[in-house]
């Protein structure tokens, strides 16, 4: 069943320079399964996935012909009714952790705020909730990180921080934005497991933005392939290393590879009929 | 015209001139979007062209006296803004004085945020105890009350315009400092620092040509919002007997003579006060304008 | 609000006040504190002016050599401790104030008493106050003396009971009072203002008002508006401005007096050109002396063109001069000085800037030009000592209310050379005053009032026409107060401000 | 490896700051010092009036020190300085620290005041126009703050004295009390602090109370105007600056309500830096705003100094300034070690 | 060429000591290309920061082309060795058109023909010579790494210090970046000495290895090695294992 559909996504920003459309008539739908959507940088992932919470900032505007969430139109909803989407139904794992978050505010404070402001939880039952979530990202002294402050972190705590904050509500949907890409390669594949579990087991649906397009051929059920603010490709994770998309298949390519050739890499042919427009 | 325009606005410029102008330009755009700081720019504007040609647009002389016509109202025939207490016509002396005000605006602007930036940016650049002892003095200074030594350097110097204006530009560089410091600080373990320093540029070199760019917009910014408080420090020197001499007319000085017809004669006092107001409005307005197209913070990426 | 009906509010600027002790009191303000709580042997009758009247003293008799005064005491007359005034404390208080030696030690001094001999020309037996001067000198001359303020009559059981170090309770006497006058001190914060309470059994009749609260507020704009919603009682530092604007209240009314102070301009003589006879005269001439007293200088200043202040034995009451452009033009053009310039120093206070403005632009119109030095009062003081300055426009006010007070600064020289350091007026701008000066020495000897009096008419005729001094006026005072207010005393030229006798 | 020394980094930062104080005091009183030498005003002559002597002046200025070596002369001050000596006025003969110490209150109160409503009204007033960019609101806030640092405060005073005061008779007039109870305050409240405001209350004296209320209000809400225009504007930049941070999208994923984003999360780092401002704004108000305590019949340390400085009263100068330089050092400090508090980073 | 011995580097951090560096020995032969591998905060970036002169050397020595370097490094110095920082949005200083950031380096060391020398390193970068008086934000993250990289050869130095010269990068600007350091490298006859923290990277660019964890050397290995997965350590094979997807095609 479709738990999120989005028709002709439209992010567009106001600037000196013009208007910039940063997504450009994006339609896709996800169900409870592992959506990922890669791209190069800039290609409008990180807009497409704050889209759905509606948390673009000004000058930024949102436009859609629908996007319905759960059978309700996140487009109509009022700005109440999407605060009581946010966090509780719906969360996201912000792109950077060094800035997504509060340098003055303790981290388990940060944790247990959702559960003591909306969920009106006690405080010794938040910490509990809170300390078994940061467990669960593989935290180590979870007491310790409890107390400490986010530059007290390194990139890669942080990030599991801001993973286990956005879970800590059991969401129905989470957007992941690169929730990895700071992370140690064996940690990412202990955190990579946590979120495929809870897809499988409790029905979440997962938006996996990433620009690692081998990680996601792995991780993930269905691809988007972003390029300027549009979809140029959408397949099934499997077929994502064989892809024929001359786009796909340059983004595969220009990467080196253990034992591979040292000769000139392949680069992207930005001059083909798919770039233009 | 609008040949220019697209010179101005080319993304690859052919000449340094033409890469800085398309700056200029490009900051112009964005603060000409700013009705507050057109504003002020209008007024600052203004001011500029009254100091100029205040000799062709004053109807009287600024100093000579009429005892019979004194204090006479706003609006009395030929004396738009009345008259003062030695029956000198308000408008002229206003017009007059915006020469003083623009001369000592002009001159505490070039010497203080100078001062300031290269006390400020030794400190934060060097760090350690050159910093510890740059930053002790301009605390100490900064602790002071401005008017009190202002008197003093005045006292030392002799009184007189260019003296008091020297005070306050002496009394008015340790926030400079500060701010450029505290810049300084910010600029000065950036790769790009490094990068310079590893191509063996020295420190004269580095700081001047690299950190004080950095710190220029901030204390650029600073400099036309303390514009107001040096007017009126100046006033509050003249006042003293230690700024302009009478018969001058500094506005500050007329204001402190004409305070005690503040409640009949109110215009005496009233008229150069507002000058002061529109004038300092006019360069904070401006300052929060350039605020917004200089500061690397808000211009954004 | 209403000020209490018992409490005369005063706002006055007291931040001249050094000390209330009578001996060292010397400035205005604290003048005016000593005169309400304290007595001489002689008065000033505030009813009668220009007349000397009996104070603590009940009668008092010089002997035919004229050096030794004999004062009777009055009987009954109490220190506000309770104390009786005794023959003893008088003799104590002159001693007193010349052992001090402070600033006003001076005025007794003038009569040859100096710390050593005091014990021996002051003293007291029974009832009576005995006092030997070194030289006969015109009786009248002492007996003004003594009706200045470091001449009054401290209690001296109470004085010397708080005693520290030998100060002869001069520390205590700067926050307290010891005397017969008709208030005590209560409270004194220097800058702040100070706190007058009446004592019962005054020797001339018990003050009408309970407390007299002087507030200190030197901007007359302020004081003129707390006068008209009634939050003090008298406003001491109004401006004509103020004046003006308050014509048409019902409410408040304005009193007219003089003072004793004298604006002067005067020029250096070791320049040259100030000793040119025309030349000076031709300034004289180049001044609007009505103009400004009519107009910005209006009830602040009265044109006064002698020495003395009107008020004071001797004064002369005409004023010759009067701004004259085209006889300055031509005196100039006689006196061949060719394109004449004077820098003249003027202290930064407001009303002497506006006073050097007036004259800068009237002797513009006459040819002269002027550059004004404007500064900070002491520094120009020593400038002015030091015989250093070209020009420079003072203000000289009297130390005792007797002619020779100003009649010494302004027409005494002894010696004219730079290092006599006379300190007198006629020194300081290097000016041999010639035959004045030994004029002036026989007037303070002589012993008929009338004859004293013609004396200074005529010294003063000769000075304002030959001394580089050009004398343009006198202070005027003006009082603002509610129109409940009745018998303020500013003291005039003479006196100080007595409290006493108020009614609201 | 830890290198267990017992008082740690915390008790090196402590050293290292109270050295630096001392130095900057020192700094303090060696520049008064060097003033006070400089200023061609002779205050033996200032002392002895216009009809001293030549003897007399001699013999004052050795009763001051004057004649000793100036390196003598100095360390004779500071150690004075340090036992809480700052010499005598030369108009009032008073010790200028009792002078001081009857003054400051004053000033103390009036900035104080000032303050908190600079704050209060700055506060959300920044706040509101940062939260809405571009709109009415936003630009009524900054017209009006840019308008209170434009003005020239002692007119506005003046008028405003006039216009409440004389005219409307809604507030108390110049001075700190009406005469009737300024009489009555040195003889029937004890005098704790020396602010009226504190020692009326703590009296129980609310007549009194009110009536100062009154009084200050004037003076303390056009102060409070001008520090306001000040707080609201750095509050405006900051939160802007705060609410574009990545953070702030994080609480909103969070679904926390908009009062809570702005008020807590942004505020919470808008204190940092706004904590700098309003210890500076106070400063400045320490300093004395002269103009204003002139008009508004004020015995602060500004008009104190300014009073002293008009008639060349070194010592006083000099003294009233070492003190208000002090305060300015111990604000600094305040708000050095509330910094520290506010911000784990500075830790 | 470069030899550095038994280096360790301690930083003095708010009262505490972080030692980033401790006792790491390499040597990289002329004309050699060398990679330093480890995860982040291991002490790859100090290493080439202690070389140049930017961080404090605790102990250790180190020479380039057999003479010991300096300090401070001077001019002599910066004309052989240049860094490429990794950071391309941090490493240009913002308010220099490429123009002068180019220039800066030859006014420094005093040589002429600025405007012919400017062009050449444009083109050699593969950088349009219009965006010669561009501002830095007027540029691409690719395109800032590029002026980077021109201004680092500026002096023609012989060895150039690469800090992950690529990690800020797409993969596709990455792939134009590599290109264009292999080609660099090969008609000038460069040195290298490289930092990354992608296995692949490094051994697309480098003949050598040297793993890093926690400022200490864990296993020097040829590329070779590398490739056949022949590594002694247990740190090096994990990290060889994660980054064993990047060899799936
Ligand atoms: N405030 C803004 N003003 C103008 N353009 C913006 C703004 N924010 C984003 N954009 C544009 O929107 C486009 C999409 O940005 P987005 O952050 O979604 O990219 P992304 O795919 O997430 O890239 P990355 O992999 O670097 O995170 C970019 O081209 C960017 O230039
Ligand atoms: N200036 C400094 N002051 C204090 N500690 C520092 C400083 N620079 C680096 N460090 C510390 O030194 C250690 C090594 O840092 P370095 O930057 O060399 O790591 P790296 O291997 O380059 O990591 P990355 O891959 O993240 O760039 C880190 O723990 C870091 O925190
Ligand atoms: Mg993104
Ligand atoms: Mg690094």
């Amino acid at each position: 069943m479709t738990l999120l559909s989005v028709k002709d996504l439209r992010v567009t920003f106001d600037t000196e320079a013009g208007v910039v459309e940063a997504v450009r008539g994006v339609s896709f739908s996800l169900g409870r399964e592992r959506l990922g959507i890669v791209g190069e940088s800039g290609s409008g992932k990180t807009m497409t996935g704050r889209s759905v919470l509606r948390l673009i900032r000004p000058p930024g505007r949102i436009a859609a012909e629908s996007m319905v969430f759960d059978g309700q139109d996140l487009m109509r909803a009022s700005e109440r009714e999407m605060r009581a989407l946010r966090g509780k139904r719906i969360a996201m794992v912000m792109q950077d952790p060094k800035y997504s978050l509060n340098p003055v505010m303790q981290i388990g404070a940060q944790l247990m705020e959702g559960l003591r402001q909306r969920d009106r939880v006690g405080r010794a039952e938040a910490k509990k909730a809170a300390i078994a979530a940061l467990e669960a990202v593989q935290i180590r002294d979870p007491e310790r990180v409890m107390g400490a402050y986010p530059h007290e972190l390194s990139g890669g705590m942080g990030q599991r921080v801001m993973i286990a904050m956005m879970l800590i509500p059991n969401p129905d949907l989470l957007i992941a934005d690169e929730p990895t890409s700071a992370l140690d390669v064996t940690v990412q594949a202990e955190v990579l497991s946590i979120l495929d579990g809870l897809v499988r087991d409790r029905g979440m649906g997962l938006i996996f933005i990433s620009h690692d397009l081998r990680l996601v051929a792995r991780f993930c059920d269905r691809v988007l392939v972003m390029y300027k603010g549009r979809i140029v490709e959408e397949l099934a994770a499997r077929d994502l290393l064989s892809a024929n998309h001359p786009y796909t298949r340059g983004l595969l390519d220009c990467l080196p590879r253990i034992g591979g050739s040292r000769g000139p890499l392949p680069g992207l042919d930005r001059t083909a009929d798919w770039a233009q427009g | 015209m609008a040949g220019t325009m697209a010179w101005l606005r080319d993304q690859n410029p052919q000449s340094r001139m033409q890469a800085r102008l398309g700056q200029w330009y490009l900051g112009w755009l964005r603060l000409r979007r700013n009705p507050l700081a057109m504003i002020g720019l209008a007024i600052i504007a203004v001011l500029l062209v009254v100091a100029a040609f205040a000799p062709w647009l004053a109807p009287y002389d600024p100093v000579a006296q009429n005892l019979r016509g004194r204090l006479l109202p706003p609006g009395t025939e030929g004396h738009l803004l009345g008259t003062d207490d030695f029956g000198r016509d308000i408008l002229t002396r206003i017009l007059y004085g915006s020469r003083i005000t623009l001369y000592i605006v002009a001159l505490v602007a070039v010497t203080a945020p100078v001062v300031g930036l290269v006390i400020g940016t030794v400190a934060g650049y060097f760090g350690g105890w050159v910093d510890e002892v740059l930053m002790r003095i301009t605390d100490i200074f900064l602790a002071f009350p401005r008017l009190i030594l202002a008197l003093a350097l005045v006292a030392v110097l002799g009184p007189g315009i260019e003296n008091a204006v020297l005070a306050i530009a002496l009394t008015a560089w340790p926030p400079y400092a500060r701010v450029a410091r505290a810049e300084t600080l910010t600029v000065r373990n950036s790769d790009y620092i490094a990068a310079v320093r590893l191509q063996g540029a020295g420190a004269a070199r580095i700081i001047w040509g690299h950190v004080v760019p950095m710190c220029l917009p901030s204390v650029v910014i600073r400099v036309t919002l303390d514009m107001a408080g040096v007017i009126l420090t100046a006033a509050g020197l003249g006042f003293l007997g230690l700024g302009a001499q009478p018969p001058l007319p500094e506005w500050g000085l007329m204001i402190s003579a004409g305070r005690k017809y503040l409640f009949e004669q109110w215009w005496v006092a009233t008229m150069p006060g507002l000058a002061i107001f529109v004038v300092s409005l006019g360069f904070n307005l401006l300052g929060d304008g350039l605020r917004d197209v200089l500061d690397p913070r808000s211009a954004g990426k | 609000a209403e000020t209490p009906a018992d409490t005369l509010v005063i706002a006055d600027a007291i931040d001249d006040i050094v000390s209330l002790d009578p001996g060292e009191a010397y400035e205005f303000s604290g003048l005016d504190v000593v005169n309400n709580t304290y007595d001489g042997l002689i008065e000033l009758d505030p009813m009668k002016v220009g007349e000397l009247v009996p104070g603590l003293a009940e009668s008092w008799a010089v002997d035919e050599a004229g050096t030794t005064f004999t004062f009777k005491m009055k009987a009954g007359v109490t220190f506000s401790s309770g104390n009786p005034v005794t023959a003893e404390d008088a003799a104590f208080s002159l001693q007193r104030a010349v052992k001090l030696n402070k600033s006003p030690a001076f005025i007794l001094n003038q009569f040859g008493w100096t710390a050593e001999n005091v014990d021996q020309m002051v003293t007291a037996e029974g009832d009576t106050l005995t006092l030997k001067t070194d030289q006969a000198y015109a009786p009248t001359f002492l007996y003004n003396c003594l009706t200045s303020g470091v001449a009054s009559i401290v209690d001296k059981a109470t004085v010397m009971a708080n005693e520290v170090d030998g100060d002869m309770g001069n520390a205590w006497l700067h926050n307290n009072s010891a005397g017969t006058g008709a208030y005590v001190l209560k409270s004194f914060k220097p800058n702040e203002g100070y706190l007058l309470e009446a004592r019962s059994g005054y020797w001339r009749g018990d003050a009408k008002l309970k407390n007299v609260f002087m507030r200190h507020i030197p901007e007359a704009a302020t004081q003129r508006l707390l006068l008209e919603k009634g939050d003090i009682d008298i406003a001491r530092e109004l401006t004509p401005t103020d004046i003006e604007g308050m014509a048409g209240n019902a409410d408040v009314k304005v009193q007219q007096d003089v003072g004793g102070q004298v604006f002067y301009l005067s020029f250096n003589q070791k320049n040259e050109a100030y000793k040119n006879e025309k030349f000076l005269d031709a300034m004289r001439w180049a001044i609007d002396y009505q103009g400004m007293a009519d107009t910005f200088l209006k009830g602040a200043m009265v044109v006064h063109q002698a020495y003395l202040p009107k008020g004071y034995l001797g004064a002369l009451e005409d004023n010759p001069y009067s701004l004259d452009i085209e006889k300055a033009k031509a005196l100039i053009a006689e006196s061949g000085i060719t394109s004449p310039k004077v820098v003249m120093d003027v202290r930064n206070s407001s009303d002497r800037m506006e006073m050097a403005q007036s004259i800068q632009n009237t002797f513009g119109q006459a040819g002269i030009e002027v550059e004004l030095n404007i500064g900070e009062g002491a520094e120009q003081l020593k400038r002015y000592r030091a015989r250093q300055h070209d020009a420079t426009l003072q203000s000289w006010g009297p130390d005792y209310p007797d002619p020779h007070t100003n009649a010494s600064a302004f027409s005494m020289n002894a010696d004219n050379a730079d290092d006599a350091q006379t300190g007198g007026l006629a020194w300081r701008n290097a000016y041999d005053p010639g035959p004045l000066h030994q004029m002036t020495a026989d007037a303070v000897m002589e012993r008929d009032g009338a004859k004293r009096a013609a004396m200074y008419a005529e010294i003063q005729q000769t000075h304002r026409t030959t001394s580089p001094f050009v004398l343009m006026f006198q202070i005027g005072y003006q009082t603002g107060m509610r129109a409940g207010v009745e018998n303020f005393f500013t003291g005039g030229a003479t006196d100080s401000a007595a409290y006493w006798a108020i009614t609201k | 490896m830890a290198v267990s020394f017992p008082f740690g980094p915390r008790f090196k930062a402590v050293v290292g700051f109270s050295v630096s104080l001392v130095i900057t005091i020192f700094g303090l009183l060696l520049v008064t010092f060097i003033i006070g030498r400089v200023v061609p005003i002779d205050p033996v002559l200032a002392i002895v009036g216009e009809r001293a002597t030549q003897a007399q002046i001699e013999a004052t200025r050795v009763a001051l020190g004057l004649d000793k070596p100036l390196v003598e002369q100095f360390f004779i001050y500071v150690f004075n300085a340090f036992q809480g000596d700052l010499g005598a006025s030369i108009r009032t003969g008073e010790p200028v620290i009792e002078a001081v110490a009857r003054h400051f209150p004053a000033t103390l109160e009036l900035a104080t005041l000032a303050t908190i409503i600079g704050v209060i009204a700055g506060v959300p007033a920044g706040v509101l126009a940062a939260t809405r960019p571009g709109s009415i609101a936003d630009h009524i806030v900054r017209l009006v703050g840019l308008m209170g640092y434009s003005m020239p405060v002692f007119w506005l005073g003046l008028i405003g004295l006039l216009v409440f005061y004389g005219h409307l008779g809604w507030v108390g007039g110049p001075g700190r009390l009406d005469a009737v109870y300024d009489m009555m305050y040195d003889f029937e409240v004890p005098q704790r602090s020396g602010m009226i405001l504190i020692d009326t209350a703590l009296a129980g004296r609310w007549d009194m109370f009110s009536n100062a209320i009154s009084h200050i209000i004037l003076p303390a809400g056009l102060l409070g105007y001008v520090s306001m225009a000040y707080i609201s504007r750095m509050t405006r930049s900051f939160m802007m600056n705060e609410l574009s941070q990545e953070y702030i999208t994080t609480a909103r994923v969070k679904g926390m309500p908009e009062w809570r984003v702005v008020w807590v999360h942004a505020m919470k780092n808008v204190a940092v830096p706004l904590i700098t401002v309003v210890a500076l704004s106070y400063a400045y108000l320490l300093e004395g705003s002269v103009l204003t305590e002139t008009i508004f019949a004020w015995p602060g340390l500004g008009s104190y100094i300014t009073d002293a400085l008009m008639v060349a009263d070194m010592p006083a100068v000099l003294g009233g300034t070492v003190v208000v330089g002090l305060a300015f050092v111990a604000l600094n400090m305040v708000s050095d070690l509330l910094y520290r508090l506010v911000d784990p980073r500075a830790r | 060429m470069i030899e550095v011995c038994n280096l360790s580097v301690t930083f003095q951090a708010k009262g505490r000591e972080v030692r980033a560096v401790e006792d790491v020995s390499l040597s990289v032969a002329k004309g050699e290309s060398f990679g330093l591998v480890g995860e982040s905060g291991s002490g790859k970036s100090t290493i080439l920061r202690a070389i140049c002169g930017l961080a404090p050397v605790t102990a250790g020595e180190i020479s380039i082309g057999g003479q010991k370097v300096p300090t401070p490094r001077g001019r002599a110095f910066a004309a052989r060795v240049q860094m490429v920082f990794q950071d391309p949005y941090a490493s240009i200083h913002p308010r220099h058109t490429i123009d002068r950031t180019l220039s800066e380096p030859l006014a420094l060391h005093g040589i002429g023909d600025t405007d012919a020398r400017v062009m050449q390193a444009l083109a050699d970068v593969g950088l349009p010579t219009g965006f010669r008086f561009r501002y830095p934000h007027q540029l691409s993250g690719g395109q800032r790494q590029r002026v980077a990289i021109a201004r680092a050869l500026m002096l023609e130095p012989e060895v150039l210090l690469l800090d992950e010269p690529t990690s800020a990068l797409d993969a596709s600007v990455q792939a134009e970046t590599l290109n264009l350091l292999s080609r660099l490298r090969e008609t000038r006859g460069l040195t290298f000495l490289m930092v990354s923290h992608d296995l692949a990277v490094i051994d697309h660019m480098c003949d050598r290895v040297l793993v890093m964890q926690i400022g200490r050397s864990v296993e020097e290995m040829s590329r070779d090695d590398l490739a056949a997965a022949r590594m002694q350590t247990a740190y090096a094979r994990s990290l060889f294992d994660a980054s064993a997807d990047r060899m799936l095609g």
